[in-house]
């Protein structure tokens, strides 16, 4: 398959967050800002790439009935390496993401892309479907933590747009993350159903 | 005693796992269509939860830490979990049939569930003793039923009125996570004692 | 391809190669990371400690002392600043579950006599735009707002709102505001109680009806 | 002639009582705490209560005309009664853009994404409360005092609430208790005068718009939970918006059990989530929450608590 | 005063003949009488066209236990036997029959084929049996509007054994008041027929049931007891409140207790009869007479004449309607039967039956639904449904179509009064929905009944 439709695929088509509504958790729990929501976005992608990469380099030395244990320790490899790096590299972000980190081991897109995917397919084109469907991700989580940060602070990834005092503080809070995605998914739907 | 009860309190209400911590959305959004399986799906992950609390306790104590082995963490707890998720089944399946009837269809989403990892692991980066961690995870899974539960009843509602087109399903069940979360911030700053 | 057959002995071969690759690779990856991630931290708490008190010679770290309140069991930690062997000042590494969103840290930095000369907040759960604003406010020259260069001996580290107060408390975030100031006179405390075991002289104490004065248990970690 | 014949199932007659008259009785019966709030807050409480009025009802005719392509729901009061009671949780020196996104959200949110009348869970009114509470902490707290400056708007000068005051440990002897009972206090501009809003609950009650259930549960689980952790019932029944919630906004049928039973599981709940949020947590205030919270249990309330049926055998245990 | 004690509403009672006698009608020259007068199997037609029939003769015969005799009020002639349009424009077998010439209007006691005229003495030595055997001959159902056959409720189900007669003589439908005006003009044959009907039932006591808006019917009726010297009749007066005279209700309100779900209400050992009913007792008893005829109250706000009418079933609605002064103008619905149970109809020209107690011409500004909104939860519905139902929920539901849950919270126990809709402030057209569901539920529900057996 041309490899820039893969890249679409994920990106829009088959967009991971809006479409096929996986990898709720993180998408409401690091969108507090746009900058940790790109950054979570762009760490599962890290991760999702690798992984679809060694498991459709892999899949046919696994038998049938062990792959899901094996993917998970594929993808847990990969999750803890990001860990370190982090905790090595970029202390301040590795705080601010905090759990979701660890716990990009659980998310279901990753599971779900080697499984749906990467099991199926050639090594190069798990890799774009790994660009493809992190970057649906990571556009994703961007959006929703733009539109938060926007509304709750008044600023995008930390550009002042108007004073704080006109900020809706519940937006970087819980129930606006679920709000602002509620919404979101709301337009969306009615955008595809209009086209 | 005290300590107990604050826990208690705070995890289910004040940092509720689903309304403040975000962890186990897709089963909140994906198995509250039905109150009957909300609470299956509750006493499972109740079950799966506390057991999984209580054994990745242990080998972060018993191995992990002890032979400096504290970067696979990650990795070990994710395998005990599928490990033990499998097992149970098997376990559930041969002594309790009624019982596996009722929570066997949930307990293969539940290894994928981040709230039962999460758990697991806030339960270490706070520091708690087992006794702690146990209760947490029984109270984290209580509140997380109580989400769910009050979830589905708000799910059957919105089955019988009318929802504009696109908010229909997904959109409209995010808002009401969200006024649900709204609401439990009243809990929030609550100190016992 | 074809795919490897489901046989037991396949299965444990693959999920058995599979596990020591990764760990192997984990560890190898691990003893690369431990001395950076090691050094990131230690880093972060000297970068702590530089930044509150005055300029120090020592390092702090090693000399670190324990203070632990009457009514919890974690210590807050005490790091004497020197210069040239005389005390200039100390960093106090203290904390408060009273927080609007639970436990808040933060680190002190005092001068000899027991002016604040600077404070971290080092990790917090506040509601941003409100109680998170602690990071700057305390150090706003607004008002009664700062707490720079104040004494506790001789200024009241209590919320205006409350009785007697002398600090301005961030708007709408008086919580946040009481925590931040408790942290504070315990870190004095904490940091009083380091010159009386050490034989510094102290500062007579003149913070009446204070919450929790007095220290229980005290161990050197230089002893 | 017999083509001229209306056929329709019976029955053929209908009480007189409509949506519409339903809403305007709500809204009759609020006038007194109005007349109370013009009067202690003067010039402030008239702007927010004109701008909350006008945007709820400008919101509803928008999104339903506009948006939905629904016929107009304007005149049957409810979109009226939102915003009238969205503004007596408001102070009354709350800034006319924040009382538009109140607005906004009751209308937008709370009640037009559920699908419009009838459909929400939650009470409109509320969200937009909460939701501006949450939003903007500094403004919403901020109570200008009675009677002082009441030509003033945005400057009018503030004071504490009787629950923000012992929320700070106050004194509770100092408070007078009837102040709280004819409103010369500061807060909410509509939930000060507890005898304004008795006079309103008596009209709704004699004219059958609701029932007492709720109101009573309410009102007596917060006097008996009180009672019981040594509080002061006087302070806590006549302060914030315990009463104007109970009578008013607890009350709205849209968003309350349908059942009595239910009615009185929900309205003790309400009290004692009250007390507890306001003994123990970080909100001076808990009413609000209290009500959005078990407006959330509602169809659980209503799932499992209904009327028992003619002739069905009671359960033996 | 009693009542029963869940739900209930009341509307204004309107009772704009409250006063007016019985206005006795010249009999008609021609009748039509359908075969499906009451609830039960349709009567078999025993006459054929170009009969000549006597006046009260039987011309259809009870076709099974559930099911009554049809008796012709005149003498005539047999003209059609045919397919005619009911009042809901519904066609239906029935017998036309036309006065030929001026007998039409023979005294019944002239007619030998009756049992004649029944003196006192023998009255008292009829057995229970054989006043049953009375009943079933004379056609008589029950006049409350369930036009239920009275020999069926009279001969309980083995094992159920009855202990009260209550005399429903509630009338709690607005604008009625043909059972208010029998019992003012005709006491003691009410009284004589309740006594008929204890008898029969074998039981020592009778309560009649009326509400307290008929203060003088009570105090008439008690008066006549004590004057009589009557023992085990007495008369329980009611708040008034719709639905009263509904059979579940009434127990409850004077005996206090509750037909349970799914029985009937020989369960509690009452068996209720309408006034009326028991009026036509007597004269079938003492004078031989069929159920032939029956009073009807003809109202609404705008008929020029509103009167309670005693005339013979089976004219056309529009000659009784004549009879009060014609169709007004503005006439916008015509109901037969009383405001919140009856039927709303487009064929006046249809004829009268047994269980027609009322019409009632509304104006066109009465006639219309109010406009339908959206429901507000404001439970009005349920706070009214007498029978402890959750009416918004049963009509959500069964526009949805879960059929199954519907039949899970009691959709069948509705017993269809109305009293939802009339309390709803959305105007919700409840009822209607509820009636969908039952349809479909109660099919579903002999349907496995039918696969069981
Ligand atoms: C969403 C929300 C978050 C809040 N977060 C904080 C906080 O982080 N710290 C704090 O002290 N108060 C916080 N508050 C405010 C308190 O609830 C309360 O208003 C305050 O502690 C006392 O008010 P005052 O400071 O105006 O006296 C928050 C309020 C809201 C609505
Ligand atoms: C300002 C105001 C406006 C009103 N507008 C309406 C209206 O648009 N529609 C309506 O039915 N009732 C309206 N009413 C209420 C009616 O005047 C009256 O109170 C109500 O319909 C009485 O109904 P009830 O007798 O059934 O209780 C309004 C009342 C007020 C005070
Ligand atoms: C809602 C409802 C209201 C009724 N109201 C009356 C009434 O007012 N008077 C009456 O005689 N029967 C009324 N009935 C019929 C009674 O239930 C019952 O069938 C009747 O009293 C039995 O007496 P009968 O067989 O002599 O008609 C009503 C039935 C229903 C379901
Ligand atoms: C007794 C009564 C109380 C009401 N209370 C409220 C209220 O507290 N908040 C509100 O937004 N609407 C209230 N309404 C109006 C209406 O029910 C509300 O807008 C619906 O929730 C919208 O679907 C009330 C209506 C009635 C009849
Ligand atoms: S884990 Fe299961 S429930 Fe969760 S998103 Fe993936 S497929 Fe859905
Ligand atoms: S990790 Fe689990 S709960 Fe979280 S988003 Fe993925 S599937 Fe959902
Ligand atoms: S019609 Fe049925 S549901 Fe409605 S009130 Fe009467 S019994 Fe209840
Ligand atoms: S009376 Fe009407 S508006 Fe009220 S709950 Fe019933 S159906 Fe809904
Ligand atoms: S007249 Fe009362 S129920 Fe029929």
């Amino acid at each position: 398959m041309n490899k820039l439709r893969i890249i679409y695929n994920g990106l829009i088509a088959e967009n991971p967050t809006f479409v096929l509504l996986l990898g709720m958790c993180p998408t409401l729990g690091t969108t507090g800002s746009a900058m940790t929501g790109m950054s979570m976005g762009l760490a599962t992608t890290g991760v999702l790439i690798c992984s679809n990469i060694a498991i459709s380099a892999i899949k046919s030395l696994v038998p049938d009935r062990v792959r899901i244990p094996a993917y998970i320790v594929v993808i847990a490899t990969f999750v803890t390496l990001l860990q370190m790096f982090m905790a090595a590299y970029l202390p301040e972000l590795n705080a601010s993401l905090g759990i979701f980190i660890p716990l990009i081991v659980v998310n279901c897109i990753l599971l779900g892309r080697a499984e749906a995917y990467a099991s199926k397919h050639t090594v190069s084109d798990s890799c774009f479907d790994g660009i493809g469907i992190g970057l649906g991700f990571t556009l994703a989580l961007t959006l929703l933590g733009a539109v938060r940060e926007i509304l709750g602070v008044g600023t995008v990834f930390g550009l002042r747009l108007f004073p704080e005092t006109f900020g809706s503080l519940v937006f970087v809070l819980a129930p606006g993350a679920f709000i602002a995605l509620g919404f979101l998914i709301a337009l969306i739907n009615y955008i595809r159903n209009r086209s | 005693m005290l300590t107990y009860l604050s826990i208690i309190v705070t995890a289910i209400f004040v940092n509720n796992i689903v309304f403040a911590q975000f962890l186990g959305i897709c089963p909140f959004l994906g198995v509250s269509k039905k109150l009957s399986s909300a609470v299956g799906m509750g006493a499972a992950v109740m079950f799966v939860m506390t057991l999984a609390t209580c054994v990745t306790w242990l080998v972060q104590h018993g191995i992990l830490e002890p032979w400096g082995l504290g970067y696979m963490q990650t990795i070990v707890f994710i395998l005990v979990i599928a490990a033990l998720v499998q097992m149970l089944e098997i376990i559930i399946k041969k002594i309790a049939p009624g019982l596996y009837q009722a929570l066997g269809v949930f307990l293969p989403l539940i290894t994928t569930n981040c709230a039962v990892l999460g758990v697991a692991i806030l339960v270490i980066q706070k520091g708690m003793n087992l006794g702690e961690s146990i209760v947490y995870a029984v109270a984290t899974a209580i509140g997380f039923t109580l989400a769910l539960a009050v979830f589905a009843g708000i799910r059957e509602h919105l089955r019988l009125v009318d929802v504009p087109a696109p908010m229909r399903g997904i959109p409209i069940a995010l808002i009401c996570a969200g006024m649900l979360a709204m609401a439990f911030m009243g809990f929030s700053g609550i100190t016992i004692g | 391809m074809k795919k490897l057959p489901s046989t037991l002995l396949n299965m444990v071969l693959s999920l058995g190669i599979i596990t020591i690759v990764a760990s192997s690779l984990l560890a190898w990856v691990n003893s690369l990371t431990a001395g950076p991630i090691e050094e990131a931290q230690q880093k972060e708490e000297i970068e702590a400690i530089k930044s509150v008190t005055p300029p120090f010679d020592n390092n702090p770290k090693s000399q670190e002392w324990k203070w632990t309140p009457d009514n919890d069991t974690i210590p807050f930690m005490v790091y004497p600043a020197m210069e040239n062997g005389n005390l200039v000042g100390a960093a106090v590494k203290g904390y408060t579950k009273n927080g609007f969103g639970g436990e808040i840290r933060i680190m002190y930095g005092f001068s000899t006599d027991g002016s604040v000369t600077g404070y971290q907040v080092l990790s917090h759960a506040e509601t941003p735009g409100l109680g998170a604003k602690m990071q700057e406010w305390f150090r706003m020259d607004i008002g009664n707002r700062s707490v720079i260069g104040k004494n506790p001996t001789t200024t009241s580290m209590y919320v205006a709102k409350d009785a007697g107060g002398a600090i301005d408390g961030i708007t709408a975030a008086t919580i946040t505001s009481r925590a931040f100031l408790e942290t504070l006179r315990n870190c004095f405390t904490a940091f009083e109680a380091y010159k009386t075991d050490h034989g510094f002289s102290t500062t007579p104490s003149c913070m009446a009806g204070e919450g929790t004065t007095g220290a229980t248990t005290h161990t050197s970690s230089k002893e | 002639m017999n083509q001229l014949l209306t056929i329709s199932a019976s029955p053929h007659l209908h009480t007189k009582r409509t949506v519409a008259s339903c809403m305007w009785h709500v809204v009759v019966a609020l006038l007194p705490a109005l007349a109370a709030s013009l009067y202690f807050f003067g010039l402030g409480a008239a702007i927010v209560v004109l701008t909350a009025v006008a945007g709820c009802v400008a919101f509803e005719y928008i999104i339903n005309r506009w948006m939905f392509g629904r016929p107009s729901t304007i005149l049957n009061g409810s979109a009226v009664l939102t915003g009238l009671l969205l503004a007596f949780n408001l102070p009354s020196n709350l800034p006319i853009w924040i009382v538009l996104i109140g607005c906004l959200v009751a209308i937008g949110i709370g009640k037009m994404s559920f699908g419009g009348l009838g459909c929400n869970i939650w009470n409109p009114a509320l969200v937009g409360r909460v939701f501006l509470l949450i939003s903007f902490p500094v403004q919403m707290t901020s109570w200008p005092l009675p009677l002082v400056n009441r030509w003033a708007y945005a400057d009018a000068t503030t004071g504490a609430t009787t629950l923000g005051i012992l929320k700070m440990g106050g004194d509770p002897s100092s408070i007078d208790l009837w102040q709280s009972a004819t409103g010369a206090i500061g807060g909410s501009l509509g939930e000060v005068s507890a005898i304004a809003l008795v006079i309103g609950v008596v009209y709704l009650l004699a004219m059958r718009v609701i029932t007492w259930h709720i109101p009573v549960a309410i009102i007596g689980s917060v006097a008996l939970f009180t009672l019981c952790i040594g509080g002061n019932i006087g302070i806590e029944l006549l302060s914030g918006g315990l009463l104007l919630g109970a009578f008013f906004m607890a009350t709205d049928y849209v968003t309350s059990p349908m059942s009595r039973k239910g009615m009185l599981v929900y309205g003790i709940m309400i009290g004692i989530i009250t007390i507890v949020i306001r003994r123990w947590g970080a909100y001076p205030e808990g009413m609000s929450f209290a009500i959005l919270l078990m407006n959330s249990f509602v169809p659980l309330i209503n799932r499992y608590i209904k009327p028992r049926k003619f002739g069905e055998r009671r359960v033996k245990k | 005063m009693r009542t029963f004690h869940i739900g209930g509403v009341h509307p204004p009672e309107n009772k704009l003949t409250e006063s007016a006698k019985i206005i006795n009608t010249e009999l008609p020259r021609e009748v039509t009488l359908t075969f499906g007068q009451h609830i039960g199997a349709p009567a078999r037609c025993l006459v054929k066209k170009g009969d000549y029939v006597d006046r009260g003769s039987v011309i259809a015969e009870a076709s099974g236990f559930v099911s009554a005799n049809v008796h012709t009020p005149i003498s005539g002639t047999v003209t059609k036997v045919d397919q005619i349009k009911m009042p809901n424009g519904m066609p239906s077998p029935s017998v036309t029959i036309a006065a030929l010439d001026d007998d039409h209007e023979k005294d019944l006691r002239t007619i030998s084929d009756l049992t004649p005229l029944r003196g006192d003495d023998e009255i008292e030595a009829l057995d229970p049996k054989a006043i049953i055997d009375i009943v079933d001959k004379a056609g008589i159902v029950g006049l409350g509007g369930a036009t239920f056959p009275t020999k069926v409720k009279l001969s309980p189900p083995p094992g159920m054994k009855a202990d009260l007669v209550i005399i429903n003589a509630v009338e709690c439908e607005p604008y009625l008041t043909n059972d208010h005006a029998l019992m003012l003009e005709e006491p003691d044959a009410i009284l004589a027929g309740t006594r008929l009907l204890m008898k029969a039932a074998g039981v020592e006591r009778a309560i009649i049931g009326v509400e307290a808006n008929k203060q003088n019917a009570i105090d008439l009726l008690r008066r006549r007891i004590a004057e009589l010297g009557i023992n085990g009749i007495s008369v329980t007066e009611l708040t008034v409140k719709y639905p009263q005279g509904g059979e579940k209700q009434l127990i409850e309100a004077i005996t206090g207790k509750k037909v349970p779900s799914g029985s009937l209400p020989i369960a509690t050992g009452a068996i209720v009869q309408n006034v009326a009913t028991a009026y036509a007792i007597y004269q079938a008893v003492r004078f031989g007479q069929p159920l032939i005829e029956r009073v009807v109250t003809v109202t609404g706000p705008s008929v020029q004449r509103p009167g309670n009418y005693r005339t013979a079933i089976g004219v056309s609605v529009a000659s009784l309607i004549q009879q009060a002064g014609g169709v007004p103008a503005d006439t916008g619905k015509i109901i037969l039967g009383g405001p919140m149970m009856g039927k709303a109809i487009v064929n006046i020209d249809a004829p009268t039956t047994k269980g027609v107690s009322g019409i009632l011409l509304l104006p066109e500004s009465m006639s219309q639904r109010p406009r339908i909104e959206p429901c507000i939860r404001c439970a009005q519905c349920a706070f009214a449904c007498p029978m402890g139902l959750e009416p918004f929920l049963l009509a959500t539901l069964s526009r949805f179509g879960e059929w199954e849950e519907v039949e899970k919270e009691k959709i069948m126990n509705c017993v269809e009064c109305g009293c939802c809709s009339y309390s709803c402030p959305s105007s919700r057209p409840i009822l209607d929905f509820i009636r969908l569901g039952k349809q479909t539920v109660g099919a579903a529900i002999r349907a496995r009944q039918s696969q069981k057996k």
